[in-house]
């Protein structure tokens, strides 16, 4: 099954009647150089067609709501659908951004909540929640440490450390805020080498970017030592909250001794992925840098009944480092955090981290039962853990990337391959608190049954998927011969 | 106490008794031994006890779904009503039904970023026909998946245009004072730290365009890129074929802060100047389909030339084909991106705003070009409407005499935010005053009327406006 | 006029440009090709020209779906609002907002009947599955797969007892007058013209359920169904297990009418009695996922024993096998059904109440027995407070000493409809007079308190009445 | 892919908490002789178990949204998004049916216009919204014909005629309305026998129930006289509005004669079919009729912004045949029609039935065309037409089911089959005006290769369909072997 594109369907003169006013006025007062001369390559399609199309375009994809969807770092957990049809009130939704906060009282009451929910969840001292997406979270901590060494005079802190596990983000934003990216090495335990830290700490450190548990799977044993090492070299911690689904209420950043923190609400407070978005990547931080938080931020006046709430500005934050989105960052996904967050409340929230863990230490449990390698097998698993497929291929030559594709035929979508780079054929492995044992025995049994296809035939897992919309794509062939768009659209009206 | 299906609620733990946890106690204790640990907080052993001691007593406690309805249903009434004709950046415009009943489909809403592009072939094949639509509407050769909203994508465009232009040393960036205020911080913000300057260039008073005097104070310097907006910050439109051109002639990049809207009717940043084109186009793309709610989620456009594509930031989608022939879609050029490049990357954005091209992408379908250019078109008459009812009030007047798109700005006889509280006290939202972003420009709103409002609505507008002003002149006299 | 991708929009006909009709100028006339005629008005020539002339004047022109949204947006605002305390037949429930977002997928919403089962698994399986719950919550042997509410159920029930009671001749059903007035009337409405004849039996003035002596003056007469209502209109329980013997050693069918969330807590129908249990069962599925939404759409449930099945209205799924040995599931019965059977039919319903059904079963997985369970009791248990809270007003008193499931009735020491007429202007619904239904109840209120209201909505309500009473004493005085 | 039943996903103990109260307060008051002692078989899940349940039994359904669906009779055109988005305003869906009509006026107004604009489309006199479906708005125009000639003191008319072409529900109403059926037969152009009319009608003759179009696709020619001759007789003429959809705004039954008619709202206004229902029944009356109705209906006092609109019932309609729902039948699909009735507005409507007749007659054509066998090759299509493939079953022994289940494999609904009964093999095909000439030029062309397809081969219709979920499901072992629900479930907790 598989679907035209949305121009194929296209008919010249069809229309969605219903869905634009019937006529378009004269611009002629516009200058005619200024106007547009040629077609514009849209779609002409009858709303049914639209509704068709998209409708049977949506069951060509797997997704949380219809498949277990164990993607390593993503925290692929339930997405309650409260969340979205309370953030889509009309209220909410219509509300202009630049309208008076007089006219956004519940909305900003929302948001000042949230703020303060996830201050005491993460242990800092206050958050800002306008930070898009984790990459501009991680982006704004590193921009406020550098702000934070410079309002001191201290210039030449121009170096962050970054563990070799690291997401890929964390560099790229160290280099994005113009610093330099001092890579710390693992210890076989999966830890941040101490030794190594200590040597590499120096009066250019302006901080370190941690993800804890790491994307090895495990906790950072050594992480008040870190912090002490760091710290004492005067520079400054910053908490990837990419896997705070971890820890969620358990152990806290502020504790760990984080003087800045980014969470990716989409992961720990089930906002929608979206297909690849919207993220949010709302930071907090601690007293060195609350003065240094991006804006806006939610304030509030007086007490109870009597509370009211406006948004902060350069003039309350006298140091911030500015303001990140035209307006307020992706607010109507924080009002969907907002909901599962009240969903959980304090205990929920404590759950979501041992749940997630049962999950993830059972699973991990039950595959090194039947005999799959773990790549840290005498750790702790986090909220994920890692599957090493290094001696399947070795043996029977097959890949993780067979492995995952065999996922998808068992109707599995498959873990994050190939990351953390450091792990050879790697599976990283995070299941949620959200899935039930049943569905973990049943990956198990599929893991178990594709390794036994595996031995009897590779070739049943090189040809995987079969059962899907499409083969095995050309990954190769489409960066090779670029096809970005489709040409006959524009060509036909051009 | 009743007896129920199943065994009965255990007295003890009721660990598993949360929200979206599926746990009975049978399964929490078959699998701690299949574990081999006695409790869930074995499990946290390798943490240091010192920081196991957690206390959340400010978090509430958890709500019900039907208490947290009540709650958020009352709050949404609050900031419910209002007339607006605020626009600066952010535009009412009426969203079909079916796009976010479509969007909000589960397989699209709780699906991720397509790694196994076999398994999300619904979400890639969508952002292929965005990108298709883009290209279409802009007149470039390549977009990409979308970037977080209008203001980041500039900033986006300012660091790929300093990557791109390879003959310019200076990395300075001309940043017109016609440009969204917004928009000029976000850029400044995110681009700063890597040595990037940006240089102001004033608006012409009567105008409210880029001086041309201006910018050529900065011919035959090096300038790696200016920034055109069309329509700007005012509503105005830019002379963009002849400020395109000046970039070129310049050996700066053109790149264009465009409302996609207004390409339905306006020249195509891809034809822009003699040709050429821009060559990098950015915008908001939130009046493609996005509701306005307070401000996000939207998401930014970024497309640029074909040559510049492996200096383009976010994520990108190719059609190419599967062991059988048959078409697909996968996410392509990746190793411009954070997970392969690290710091190597063009930049460190990882998400792109899936959820909302999804939505555009309906909205585009559904609207098509004749509906685009409907939409603008009404838009464009209904501001002129209202700006001829609101300068027949004395006192009130255009600031600039050029041609606006479905924005502009009016200046008022008295203290403009003290006449907007008045307004909004009254249930219209008149505008936004521009005196806090432009010394010059006291007195003044920025007003918009989108193909959402009626005569009616316009007739209100300028009713109560007459009324306030009457109310202040009488206030201010007394 | 701007050109556009594709043709030009024509200016002669634009028959097609109407909305969700797709037809292009160049698909119009290919068809009228096609099919040999000039114009689409030549394929009504077989009409009586007479007829054909046929004026729409009073009916408004086309409005955009923007225009239409904000319409209705005004008037659902005009709506809003209001605590409400009325339940008689209707009840404010919490809904997960899971279950009208998955009821109202496309591929739900937009199915027919499963004529071709075989492409229609989803909608079987959803009322198999609706069908399963709704025996395991009545305790009876078969549910049907719904019916239009829960009056027009109580009148097929009547019908169906008629048919399934052969040994009774009379065609006679005991109707209490503690069965919701409305039911009553439709029930009328709908079987006299059958011939069959209702009996009223009084309530016990004291206790407001059935009266047992009015009952005993029908004991050795032929009858052929007695209507059992739990909880009855007053929200009183009957003496359920009483009646259905009485009814059956009468010879008489036992008709329940239910509340189906009050057998979360209350005997189900399939154990009534001596263990022989109610004949048939219907009930209102409201309470189970449908909005209160002004009256409808709502479900009516229907449920018998095995030995009555091909006596039963409506239509059932039965699970089989396909071809390869799998489960699946069609329409089965048929033959009952007016299609098959026309004038010797069941029934002439046609339609269930499919999308409620599936909301229903939605609903009901959701909450699982507990959760029902817990909203019972918890509105049980409201109702109970805010009697306490309403009846510590002078004046105000319980009608009826029975026990209670989630509403009852209090006498008021004014006129109860100018009482709660006034209590609507302050915002609260304060339930139903039922003087006009009853002639022994004047000046009283039929009031009820889901698990939706909070302690402080209970103390609007008593605080308002009692400032309405006095009043309203004050006046009256006056 | 088949999807278990919910109670195979159930475990002892799980819950989705955030559903219902946390706890269920004492109930001691109730006498345990009246409580329940027993389980009452519902399923336990997790909220995730139950949207990845629900959305996966979905897809398993074709529908309008996914797929042409051309099933005679039922008029399954395009269901506009907004219809529903509209309804389900909170405004509308908290309402409780007993509130005072102050709290109602929006919805008020909006089912006082709709019962305007039905009034006119039809050519009625009024418009009574308040049958649930079809079958009770036939039961309705009975009943007010019985209970007019009942009224008058003509009480011997206890005859309903009845042509043979009829939907099952005519002769099942008019039993139920306590009346006689008189069947009257077709001629052979599917028009009814006038001959055999006239000798129908006498002194006992209450009424005629007629389809126009009728169920054989056709329009009555002789319309005008058959209102003369059962008027002549002292009957009144009832109009099933099942196919309204084919003369919306071009005639109408009330200019024919008709004295009432009931309308699909679901088919001919849009409302959704929900997989079975809800319908709705709106009844249109005559002069004679008005005062009958069923209440409630709505009213309106005063005029433009003083307007006002309140409930009539028994004090405003003297002589109504009364309610026939606890409240106000299926109000919120009504506010579905109203929307949709806004959105196609006058022009709108009569275009429904132009374009849904050229569509008919189109594919009527196109399929001649390929040799198929018409059942009235003479006449025009009305919204619908009928096909007849006796002739594939004497020459390749294949039958109507067999196309029917092999057009599923193509991913075309089939259309509806072996109705009317008059007509051996017969596929009586209804594309609605909202489907465009490239889908129906698709569906000929897979009834051309299924033809084909039979012709080489039998048994490929035969295995039909096995590209669905399920091939093809025994309906004969269903009805034998009783299997109405799930036992476990129920005996499991009992």
């Amino acid at each position: 099954m598989t679907e035209k594109l949305i121009f194929e369907h296209s008919r010249p003169g069809r229309r969605a009647l219903a869905q634009a006013p019937a006529e378009a006025p004269s611009i002629d007062d516009i200058p005619a150089a200024l106007r547009r001369e040629s077609g514009v390559g849209l779609p002409e399609a009858s709303e049914m067609d639209v509704v068709r199309h998209y409708t049977r375009l949506s069951q060509l994809n797997f997704s949380i709501d219809t498949h277990f969807y164990p993607l390593g770092s993503c925290t692929m957990k339930h997405n309650p659908r409260a969340c979205n049809t309370l953030a889509s009130l009309p209220g909410f939704l219509n509300r202009h951004p630049l309208a008076p906060a007089s006219h956004g009282q519940g909305m900003l009451a929302c948001l000042y909540e949230l703020q303060e929910m996830l201050t005491t969840v993460t242990g800092m001292d206050a958050v800002s929640l306008t930070p898009m997406a984790g990459a501009q979270g991680e982006f704004t901590g590193v921009a406020m440490i550098k702000a934070y060494h410079e309002s001191r005079g201290d210039t030449a802190r121009d170096e962050i450390l970054v563990p070799d596990a690291a997401h890929g983000t964390n560099p790229a934003t160290a280099v994005m805020c113009g610093c330099k990216v001092v890579e710390i090495p693992t210890d076989s335990d999966g830890d941040v080498d101490i030794a190594a830290l200590r040597g590499a700490v120096s009066e250019r450190t302006a901080g370190i970017m941690l993800t804890n548990p790491s994307t090895l799977g495990v906790f950072e044993q050594d992480i008040l030592e870190i912090a002490e090492i760091v710290h004492g070299a005067g520079g400054l911690l910053y908490y990837d909250g990419a896997n705070l689904n971890a820890i969620l209420g358990k152990v806290r950043p502020g504790d760990m001794g984080f003087d800045v923190i980014h969470m990716n609400l989409h992961k720990t407070f089930s906002t929608p992925h979206g297909g690849g978005g919207p993220g949010s990547g709302a930071v907090g931080v601690g007293k060195r840098l609350r003065d240094f938080m991006p804006i806006p931020v939610v304030g509030k006046d007086g007490e109870g009944d009597a509370a009211t709430y406006r948004w902060l500005t350069e003039q309350d934050v006298p140091h911030t480092i500015g303001r990140l989105s035209a307006f307020m960052g992706n607010a109507g996904v924080l009002l969907r955090a907002y909901v599962y967050a009240r969903l959980l409340g304090a205990e929920g929230m404590t759950r979501v981290a041992e749940f997630a863990t049962l999950n993830s230490n059972y699973l991990m449990a039950r595959l090194r039962e039947h005999g799959f390698d773990l790549a840290f097998a005498d750790r702790r698993a986090s909220h994920e853990f890692i599957v090493t497929l290094k001696r399947q291929k070795q043996q029977l030559d097959v890949t993780a990337t067979d492995f995952a594709k065999r996922l998808l035929d068992y109707g599995f979508h498959a873990p994050t391959i190939y990351f953390p780079l450091l792990v050879p054929e790697c599976f990283l492995i995070e299941p949620t608190e959200s899935e039930s044992k049943e569905t973990l025995d049943a990956f198990v049994a599929a893991m178990v049954a594709i390794w036994d296809e595996a031995k009897a035939d590779a070739t049943t897992l090189k040809d995987a998927p079969v059962n899907l919309p499409v083969r095995r794509l050309d990954e190769v062939a489409a960066a090779k011969n670029l096809d970005l768009k489709h040409e006959s659209a524009t060509a036909a009206d051009a | 106490m009743i007896r129920r299906g199943g065994v009965a609620q255990p007295e003890n733990d009721q660990r598993g008794t949360m929200p979206f946890i599926p746990h009975t106690e049978d399964d929490i204790r078959s699998m701690l031994d299949a574990i081999g640990v006695k409790d869930i907080d074995d499990l946290f052993d390798e943490i240091d006890p010192r920081l196991r001691d957690v206390s959340l007593d400010s978090i509430p406690t958890r709500a019900s779904e039907q208490a947290v309805s009540r709650l958020m249903g009352e709050r949404a009434a609050r900031d419910s009503g209002g007339l607006c004709f605020i626009g600066a950046g952010a535009y009412e415009h009426h969203i079909p039904a079916a796009v976010w009943e479509l969007t909000t489909r589960g397989e699209f809403y709780s699906a991720y970023t397509p790694y196994q592009p076999e398994a999300s072939q619904g979400t890639l094949q969508v952002v292929y026909e965005y990108q298709t639509m883009m290209t279409g509407l802009t007149g470039m050769d390549v977009a990409n998946a979308s970037l977080y909203d209008g203001a980041s994508a500039l900033a986006e465009a300012v660091l790929m245009a300093v990557r791109a232009n390879r003959k310019s040393k200076a990395s300075r960036i001309l940043m017109p004072a016609s440009v969204h205020p917004f928009y000029r911080q976000v850029a400044h913000n995110i681009c700063a730290n890597q040595g990037i300057t940006f240089e102001s260039i004033d608006f012409d008073t009567a105008k409210g365009t880029i001086d041309r005097d201006a910018l050529e104070r900065w011919s035959g310097e090096d300038v790696t890129a200016l920034v055109i907006p069309q329509p700007n910050f005012f509503g105005a439109l830019e002379d963009v074929d002849t400020l395109t051109d000046w970039a070129h002639d310049n050996g700066a990049l053109a790149i264009g802060v465009v409302n996609p809207l207004s390409l339905a009717v306006l020249k195509e940043p891809g034809r822009w100047g003699n040709g050429e084109g821009a060559d990098i186009v950015v915008g908001e793309g939130q009046p493609l389909g996005a509701p306005l709610a307070s401000g996000g989620p939207y998401f930014g456009i970024l497309c640029c030339r074909k040559k510049h594509v492996r200096q383009m930031p976010g994520r990108v989608v190719g059609r190419t084909q599967d062991l059988d022939g048959r078409s697909g879609y996968v996410l392509t050029l990746q190793p411009r991106e954070q997970h392969i490049r690290r710091s190597k990357a063009t930049s460190n954005i990882c998400t792109n705003q899936g959820l909302l091209v999804t939505a555009a992408t309906i909205h585009m379908s559904l609207l098509g070009a004749q509906g685009l250019e409907n939409v603008a078109a009404t838009s464009i008459a209904n501001t002129r409407r209202l700006v001829e009812k609101l300068t027949a009030i004395d006192g009130v007047e255009r600031v600039f005499d050029s041609v606006c798109f479905h924005e502009t700005l009016l200046r008022l006889p008295a203290d403009a935010q003290a006449v907007l509280d008045a307004l909004a006290e009254r249930g219209v939202f008149g505008g936004l005053a521009l005196a806090s972003f432009y010394d010059t420009l006291e007195n003044t709103v920025l007003v918009c009327a989108t193909e959402t409002k009626t005569d009616a609505d316009l007739d209100t507008y300028a009713d109560v406006l007459a009324d306030v002003l009457r109310t202040h002149a009488a206030v201010s006299v007394a």
